[in-house]
């Protein structure tokens, strides 16, 4: 029982910490149909900026401050950059890849910086729990459920309802017609990186925060989970990053509380059946969850 | 390369990477990827070493020169590096991870290039040019194994988790805790994790609902932390021992200090860099005064003291009159009782067998240097000598 | 080569049925295209003439109905199968790939010719042979349809109109027994209007085949079509001769307008 | 003529090609070697990603399944077949790998199936770990040399021509040359005959081409096998290059890698896939030897904060990938095309401005026609 | 950006302008057209004359076909519209409707036309009911359609849409590529209407129509391209008359089914 529930909570825990990073996945994709691999390095970035700002400014003051950065840089990574690569949707592939070569520069750098430490954030929440009847809860665990939860809702608000995520979504539709009504292509997609890197550094302190023992040089890495929650959801909607990420969290979270009953399919299935269940969705639903509808007509 | 160059003056027989006035030596090395910290910590202990001993006059009239390769974790520069440095070079004092152990085991094998891995798999055993120093790790999980029963921290029937590395690392500890585990009537409650895991809360919430009176673990000082913070927080406060590898003075640093000084011990082939032999504090001396500012890490000792055992070897061929890289292994494996003063005396003698049975426990404590100290002095657990010969 | 010379069975569409969320787009159709003729279906806008095409190439599943080609059932088939069958098309919307018009026209080679993996990988004599046939017969129709000087221009660089040009070559290119024409000439001007109606007119003669034909210029329907189907809101409102339709009042009301068939030269 | 014009263009390289073995040493060589194999593998992700359109992060899992394959198939505690026929059976085992994906590889499109094959990656990792019987666990096994004819592609005998003695490397050289003419052949054959292009109107309009007879998850299940055949060959001739397999090597970040190839070297063609080979597997290699030669490069381990070789090169590479798409976002290939087209203008400056390689191509979205405006 | 100063009769002036795609390909050669405030000017041309380029050129979107103006100046009011972005355009009150109407699939007819303002600076919610009341007055249909997929409807509606949705910008001139395209008799009589209605209600309309009936009888004034230059131009009534235009545009030696 008490399992059970202590696996429940971990997968929930795991699952919003990856939905902030699908988030960004999702958002970066719909706005310049790039699939980020340097999303990874923004993340690490926005970590360590926290782990070596924290001390003066303290936490929330590097927190804000890394945000921004992180936001920034995402965002002049996009526009200096994969914009000048080719901004019309179709040349996505190839900013998709230059954005391989960004993650290299940027994980090289930070990697000689934190060196072989773990760095700390200085996070409230340090290793205090909260019990919850049958199960004991990490404080920074409740924080990051709570935190992505609201993450996602004003990213959905911000899709539906603004301006931007009007222009955001019609230029994903069809670049020109939108910039004949008026869209500014460029300054939209430039925004949509920003917000998922803000994402990214968010995501970082819930990766380096307690359960976890401080941002290491490969904590970045931990990224490319996100990856199938992202085409889980079907990379169209906040919610689907949301719904997705869940999915991968729980399965890895059971499957790991529950590796001893599973060892038919050998030691460490763990980490690989967030894919496995993955594939067998994209066989149901060749476009995830929550696939954009079948809009395409002839 | 100089082959053929049959020595200098002093008629000593010369292969590659010796020449009249030098004797180069390689070094494939981790600098920036996972192992960046300990790749660093051998790298500068060993240069330490070679000059060290140059200042008296080098090895068999010849300076001792280290060519470091840095492959970063990646195989395949690994090889290639390999490719580049192994004609003119004798032997390899340091080669970091497995996997590039592993992809070079044939090429050392043909090449009869006495090779020292950073790694202490048994898997590594009975192979002529390749030494694995000190004990292997399913060794030192004995001993663990071992040291819980005999503290009375676990008894008969109880059972114990072990949390390991996927790869040779967590697989050879597995078989050693295994093995101990069944003698003691023990049960062990396995979980296997990846090098990216850094947040065990899952495996925690699984050991809890497995019960264990203790956990083994054999993984890296990140994933120790978290074992330890984790299960102190989820009141799963039970006694953790951790392979050496799965430490690191760094984790004083971290929020899990507190848990990992009350929970972990540390069991090791080599002492703790506090301990007070008189070898470790010299070494530990001079590196601090050549390094400044570098954590003094299990690293450091065992670079350090890989290179002496090296320079032994070397001596030894040195004396028999040839330095090609079949005299190094030959005089290499005419050593029965090497002792450096950093730890325990080994015998190379025989290829299948771990060059030492005797591991060290320790523990951690933020104070002390290496931020760590030791709790039993050196000791063969008993059992050991059962295990390898039912292992033959 | 290949082109198929026996007459082309009669195209029967027997009461189909087609819903989409809440509407129905097509409702109990039924109309038979005999062969060798052009067969126009006309209708107001969202009638369902583009949906009744999709069903007839096999990318929409009615709910209920059929469609025979002779006596094959063409309801069940997967396009690619219909397309086999000699049935091809073009789209109201233009939908070329990439590449040059040559490309294109190649591709509607492609089920005519065999060459599979292995062959064109080996390049067997058989392929490469099979490979410079079809080349030089799309050459041919690129002729016929006026793409001549522009056989080896990237499509992208074309003109809306010279792509629909394109798209009908592409649908020659696959010898159909069955053409089924969205809109061919929409974006033209009257003087390339006729250019394209005479096109249309020699293939149907030279190659005898049957042409269904959705087209919104009165002046195009009434010049080529042997048979006219009015539908309206998904249902068939009327149906007959050229002029039998173009007088009736349903359709004049529905779709004509006041203004008659006359305006519209384009 | 043009086409006996052509094949002299191809004539010079090729002997160039075969006659650097006399001069290059194994360093060189045995670049060479791993360039040439992923080459191949490059080649056949080409022919996925680029021609058909479907991205594929899983080249690792096939490429671990041909190398794999062979050293199982050759080895002793395998059937221990005769080297060369395990080649043969390893190629096609890697396409029956593909084919079982097929059920996905067939209905998913585009990225999704991007990360759909990151599950085959992670899951061939974590078998090649536990069929320990079969793959030799996480230290992997050592490659039987290949032998045809009783000639072995090793060390072996201190065979030497023309006085230059032919090791493993100089081997291995005509061997990776051998199998990478094949694929050159191959892949153009396939790219402009009729598969390619219907693979190239899956890529452009479902829709198109299944009206115009293609049948669509056939044709797209089968460019997925053939892909993993080209890296089921390229890696065979990996394993033998490294004389030892090892689960490790064959991680996402290989697969990445591949990726990067083929977009370096600009989608779609033969040529640019091998280009992007080479430039994303020698660079670094090149990079990590010579890098301590740069200024302000420091040796390996040298002090703190110093700028060890690897560093240097990792800095290098990323950025040279993001230069070369920012100067060439159609890769190399587009590179060479308009300088060529340079050339050309300059040759005869009164030509008429319009020829193919000035104007780059249009950007796809005029291509795209939408399928949805009716 | 600078603004267009408010200035009362605003006309479109194109004056001389050459247009190359992809640096090599010429597309228009000194181009001139002029569109008077509140007038409807009509351009036909065959396929492939450079209408659409022309229009590109004004609406500022040439660089997304790797296209530029390379000689002359598009000049509305006060604003120099060459060489800048479509924001600029969109702002100047010059809004194009699309060849092929280019909906946007995904969104549901509605957000279409919310996306119609999105150039402008902030409007007052009041004003955008209105535009959109507006628009849905001259398209009922699009009213009882407006929670579907645009990409779900037929041509002729979303050539509606498309129209409507540029009118949510309340331009001051309308650039239209064809909006008879695939449309019905019926909704063709409608959009000429329609065009009618929004001029009479102030708009100007540059008209790119390959329905030469409808464009010259729409028209005050029309130019005819030919192959990147422009061959006719006049009053439109004169131009219908004259026999290049009566064969090659309103199609009439080719048999009766001539225009009106
Ligand atoms: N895939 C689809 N999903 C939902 N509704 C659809 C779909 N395809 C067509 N419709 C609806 O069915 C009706 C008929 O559409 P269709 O395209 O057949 O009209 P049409 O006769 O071709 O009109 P037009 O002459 O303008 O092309 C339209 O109202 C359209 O909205
Ligand atoms: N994106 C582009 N790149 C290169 N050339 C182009 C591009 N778009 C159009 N062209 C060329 O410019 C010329 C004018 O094209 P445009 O589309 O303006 O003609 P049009 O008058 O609109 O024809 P239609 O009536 O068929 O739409 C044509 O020769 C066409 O080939
Ligand atoms: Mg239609
Ligand atoms: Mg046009």
């Amino acid at each position: 029982m008490t399992g059970l529930i202590d696996s429940l909570f971990n997968g929930l825990a795991l699952g919003s910490v990856y939905a902030l990073i699908a988030l960004g996945f999702v958002t970066i994709f719909k706005a310049s149909g790039v699939l980020s691999f340097a999303h990874g390095s923004l993340l690490l970035l926005g970590g360590y900026l926290i782990a070596v700002l924290h001390d003066e400014l303290g936490f929330a003051g590097a927190l804000a401050l890394a945000v921004l950065v992180t936001a920034a840089v995402a965002g002049l990574v996009d526009r200096v950059v994969l914009q000048r690569i080719g901004a019309d949707p179709h040349a996505a592939h190839v900013a998709t890849i230059a954005t391989i070569g960004i993650d290299i520069v940027l994980v090289t750098d930070l990697a000689r910086r934190i060196g072989g430490d773990l760095l700390t954030l200085g996070d409230p929440w340090g290793d205090a729990v909260t019990d919850l009847g049958p199960a004991t809860v990490a404080d920074s665990r409740i924080a990051a459920i709570t935190v992505s939860a609201l993450a996602i809702g004003g990213a959905f608000a911000l899709f539906r309802f603004t301006p931007w995520g009007l222009s955001l979504r019609a230029a994903a539709e069809d670049a020109e017609a939108a910039a004949l009504m008026g869209v500014r292509l460029t300054r939209v997609r430039m925004l949509a990186w920003c917000l998922a890197g803000a994402l990214a550094a968010l995501a970082a302190v819930f990766l380096a925060a307690f359960p976890a023992p401080g941002l290491e040089r490969t904590t970045g890495q931990i990224a490319l989970k996100a990856f199938p929650a992202a085409i889980l959801g079907g990379m169209a909607s906040p919610v689907g990053a949301l719904v997705g990420s869940m999915v991968i969290g729980l399965t890895e979270a059971f499957t790991a509380g529950y590796q001893s009953d599973l060892h038919v399919l050998g030691e460490g299935f763990g980490d690989v059946a967030p894919y496995a269940v993955m594939v067998l969705v994209l066989l149901v639903r060749p476009a995830g969850l929550f696939a954009a509808k079948g809009a395409a007509r002839v | 390369d100089g082959d053929d160059a049959d020595g200098g003056a002093d008629g000593v027989k010369a292969g590659p990477g010796v020449s009249a006035g030098t004797i180069k030596l390689g070094a494939l090395t981790d600098l920036t990827g996972p192992y960046a910290t300990l790749g660093k910590s051998i790298v500068q202990a060993q240069q330490m070493w070679a000059d060290e001993v140059n200042a008296q006059g080098g090895i068999c009239d010849r300076k001792v020169q280290i060519v470091v390769k840095d492959h970063g974790y990646d195989v395949q520069k690994a090889v290639t590096a390999y490719a580049d440095i192994s004609s003119d070079v004798v032997a390899l004092p340091q080669v970091i991870g497995s996997p590039v152990v592993s992809a070079l085991l044939d090429d050392i094998q043909r090449d009869t290039m006495l090779t020292f891995p950073q790694a202490w798999a048994a898997s590594l055993l009975g192979k002529d040019a390749v030494q694995v120093l000190g004990t292997t790790y399913d060794l030192d999980m004995i001993a663990a194994v071992d040291f819980l029963t005999r503290t009375k921290k676990v008894a008969e029937g109880d059972t114990i988790g072990h949390v390991y590395f996927e790869g040779d690392y967590g697989a050879n500890a597995l078989e050693g805790s295994q093995w101990a585990a069944k003698k003691a009537g023990l049960k062990v409650a396995g979980q296997k994790i990846k090098a990216t895991d850094t947040d065990l809360s899952a495996q925690v919430s699984a050991l809890r609902k497995a019960g264990v009176k203790a956990v083994l673990i054999s993984a890296g000082p990140a994933q120790t932390a978290s074992l330890a913070g984790v299960a102190a927080s989820r009141g799963l406060t039970v006694p953790i021992v951790s392979s050496a590898p799965g430490y690191a003075p760094q984790l004083m640093k971290t929020p899990a200090a507190k848990a990992l000084e009350a929970m972990v011990h540390v069991v090791s082939a080599a002492p703790a860099v506090s301990s007070d032999l008189p070898g470790v504090k010299k070494m530990v001396a001079s590196y601090g005064k050549k390094y400044p500012g570098s954590p003094v890490d299990s690293g450091v000792l065992s670079g350090y003291n890989a290179a002496q055992l090296l320079g032994a070897d070397l001596k030894k061929a040195c004396e028999s009159g040839s330095l090609t890289r079949e005299a190094v292994v030959k005089a290499h494996r005419s050593q029965t009782n090497a002792d450096t003063g950093l730890g325990t005396p080994q015998d190379f003698s025989d290829v299948s067998r771990p060059a030492s049975r005797s591991t060290y426990v320790l523990k951690p404590d933020a104070k002390a240097v290496g931020g760590i100290v030791n709790v039993e002095e050196a000791h063969e657990a008993p059992g050991i000598e059962e295990y390898l010969s039912s292992r033959g | 080569m290949t082109a198929r010379t026996a007459a082309p069975p009669p195209l029967e569409v027997r009461e189909v049925t087609v819903r989409f969320a809440g509407l129905t787009a097509l409702d109990e159709v039924s109309f038979t295209v005999a062969p060798r003729t052009v067969h126009a279906v006309i209708g107001p806008n969202g009638a369902g003439k583009s949906t009744c095409f999709n069903v007839l190439s096999g990318l929409y599943r009615p709910v209920s109905g059929t469609v025979r080609l002779g006596e094959r059932e063409l309801t069940r088939l997967a396009p690619h199968r219909i397309a086999a069958l000699g049935v091809a098309r073009t789209f109201q919307n233009i939908v070329t790939t990439q590449g040059t018009v040559a490309d294109n026209l190649m591709l509607g080679r492609h089920a005519l010719s065999r060459a599979g993996f292995a062959a064109s990988a080996l390049r067997l004599p058989r392929a490469v042979r099979e490979q410079r046939e079809h080349l030089a017969r799309a050459r041919e129709i690129a002729e016929l349809t006026g793409l001549g000087a522009l056989f080896d221009t990237p499509v992208a660089l074309l003109s809306y109109g010279d792509r629909k040009r394109v798209e009908l070559a592409r649908a020659l290119c696959l010898e159909p027994r069955v053409l089924l024409l969205d809109e061919p000439v929409a974006g033209m001007n009257a003087g390339e209007r006729v250019r394209m109606a005479e096109v249309v007119g020699e293939v149907r003669a030279e190659l005898g085949l049957s042409v269904v034909l959705v087209e919104h210029d009165m002046g195009l329907v009434m010049r080529l079509a042997d048979e006219v189907t009015v539908l309206d809101f998904g249902r068939r409102i009327a149906h007959g001769t050229p002029d039998q339709v173009r007088r009736d009042p349903e359709v004049l009301r529905a779709y004509l307008g006041t203004g008659a068939g006359g305006e519209d030269a384009a | 003529m043009s086409d006996l014009l052509r094949r002299g263009r191809l004539l010079i390289p090729v002997l160039l090609l075969c006659a650097l073995p006399f001069y290059l040493d194994a360093f060189w060589l045995r670049i060479g070697l791993f360039s040439m194999a992923a080459a191949i593998g490059a080649v056949g992700l080409g022919l996925l990603s680029g021609t058909a359109g479907q991205l594929s992060l899983g080249h690792a899992f096939f490429l671990a399944v041909g190398a794999y394959g062979y050293v199982w198939l050759a080895g002793d505690d395998g059937p221990g077949l005769p080297p060369a026929v395990a080649l043969v059976l390893a190629v096609l085992l890697a396409g029956a790998a593909g084919g079982l994906f097929s059920p996905v590889a067939g209905r998913v499109k585009g990225i999704y199936l991007g990360v759909a094959t990151l599950a085959l990656v992670f899951l061939g990792h974590h078998v090649l770990l536990t069929a320990d019987s079969v793959t030799g666990g996480f230290n992997g096994s050592s490659v039987p040399p290949l032998e045809v004819g009783g000639f072995a592609f090793d060390q072996g005998d201190g065979l030497a021509v023309l006085g230059v003695p032919f090791g493993a490397e100089e081997r291995l050289w005509y061997l990776g040359l051998a199998l990478f003419a094949l694929t050159w052949f191959t892949a153009r054959g396939l790219l402009r005959g009729r598969p390619g292009r219907a693979l190239v109107a899956l890529r452009d309009s479902e829709t198109a081409a299944a009206v115009m007879g293609v049948h669509v998850a056939r044709y797209r299940s089968a460019a997925f096998v053939v892909s993993s055949m080209y890296a089921g060959l390229a890696g065979v001739l990996l394993a033998l290059a490294f004389r030892r397999v090892v689960p490790d090597y064959f991680s996402l970040a290989l697969s990445v890698d591949y990726l990067a190839m083929i977009v370096i070297g600009g989608l779609g063609s033969v040529a640019g896939a091998t280009a992007g080979a080479v430039f994303v597997t020698a660079l670094p290699l090149l990079m990590t030897r010579y890098a301590d030669q740069l200024p302000l490069v420091a040796a390996p381990g040298s002090g703190d904060g110093s700028l060890g070789p690897t560093e240097a090169a990792r800095y290098l590479y990323g950025a040279a990938i993001v230069v070369i798409l920012l100067f060439a976002p159609d890769g190399l290939t587009g590179l060479a095309r308009r300088a060529r087209a340079r050339l050309a203008r300059r040759r005869r400056p009164a030509s008429a401005p319009s020829d193919p390689g000035a104007a780059p191509r249009p950007p796809a979205t005029a291509v795209r026609a939408k399928e949805h405006t009716p | 950006m600078p603004e267009a100063p408010p200035d009362e009769a605003p006309a479109l002036h194109v004056e001389e302008i050459d247009v190359t795609y992809g640096r090599a390909l010429s597309a228009l050669r000194s181009v001139s057209l002029t569109v008077p405030h509140g007038g409807v000017v009509a351009l036909l041309g065959a396929n492939g004359a450079g209408k659409t380029t022309l229009l590109r050129a004004v609406s500022g979107t040439l660089r997304l076909h790797r296209g530029a103006v390379t000689a002359g100046r598009i000049r509305y009011g006060g604003t120099v519209l060459d060489g800048r972005d479509p924001v600029a355009a969109v702002r100047a009150g010059v809004v194009q409707v699309p060849e092929g109407r280019r909906v946007f699939a995904g969104l549901t007819v509605d957000e279409n036309l919310r996306t119609g303002g999105l150039g402008l600076s902030r409007r007052a919610p009041a004003q955008v009911r209105e535009a959109r009341e507006r628009v849905l007055t001259l398209f009922p249909r699009l009213a009882e359609r407006h929670r579907q997929a645009a990409g779900l409807l037929s041509g002729g509606e979303q050539q509606m849409l498309a129209i409507g949705r540029a009118l949510m910008a309340s331009p001051r001139l309308l650039l239209l590529d064809e909006p008879s395209l695939g449309l019905a008799p019926l909704m063709v009589e409608r959009i000429a209407e329609v065009v009618r209605e929004i001029n009479a209600q102030g708009t100007a309309v540059l008209l790119v129509e390959q329905n030469a009936g409808m464009a010259l009888s729409l028209a005050d004034h029309a130019h005819v391209l030919e192959v990147g230059e422009v061959r006719l131009s006049g009053p439109a009534a004169e131009l219908a008359r004259t026999d290049a235009v009566r064969r090659l545009y309103l199609g009439e030696t080719a048999d009766g089914q001539g225009a009106a």
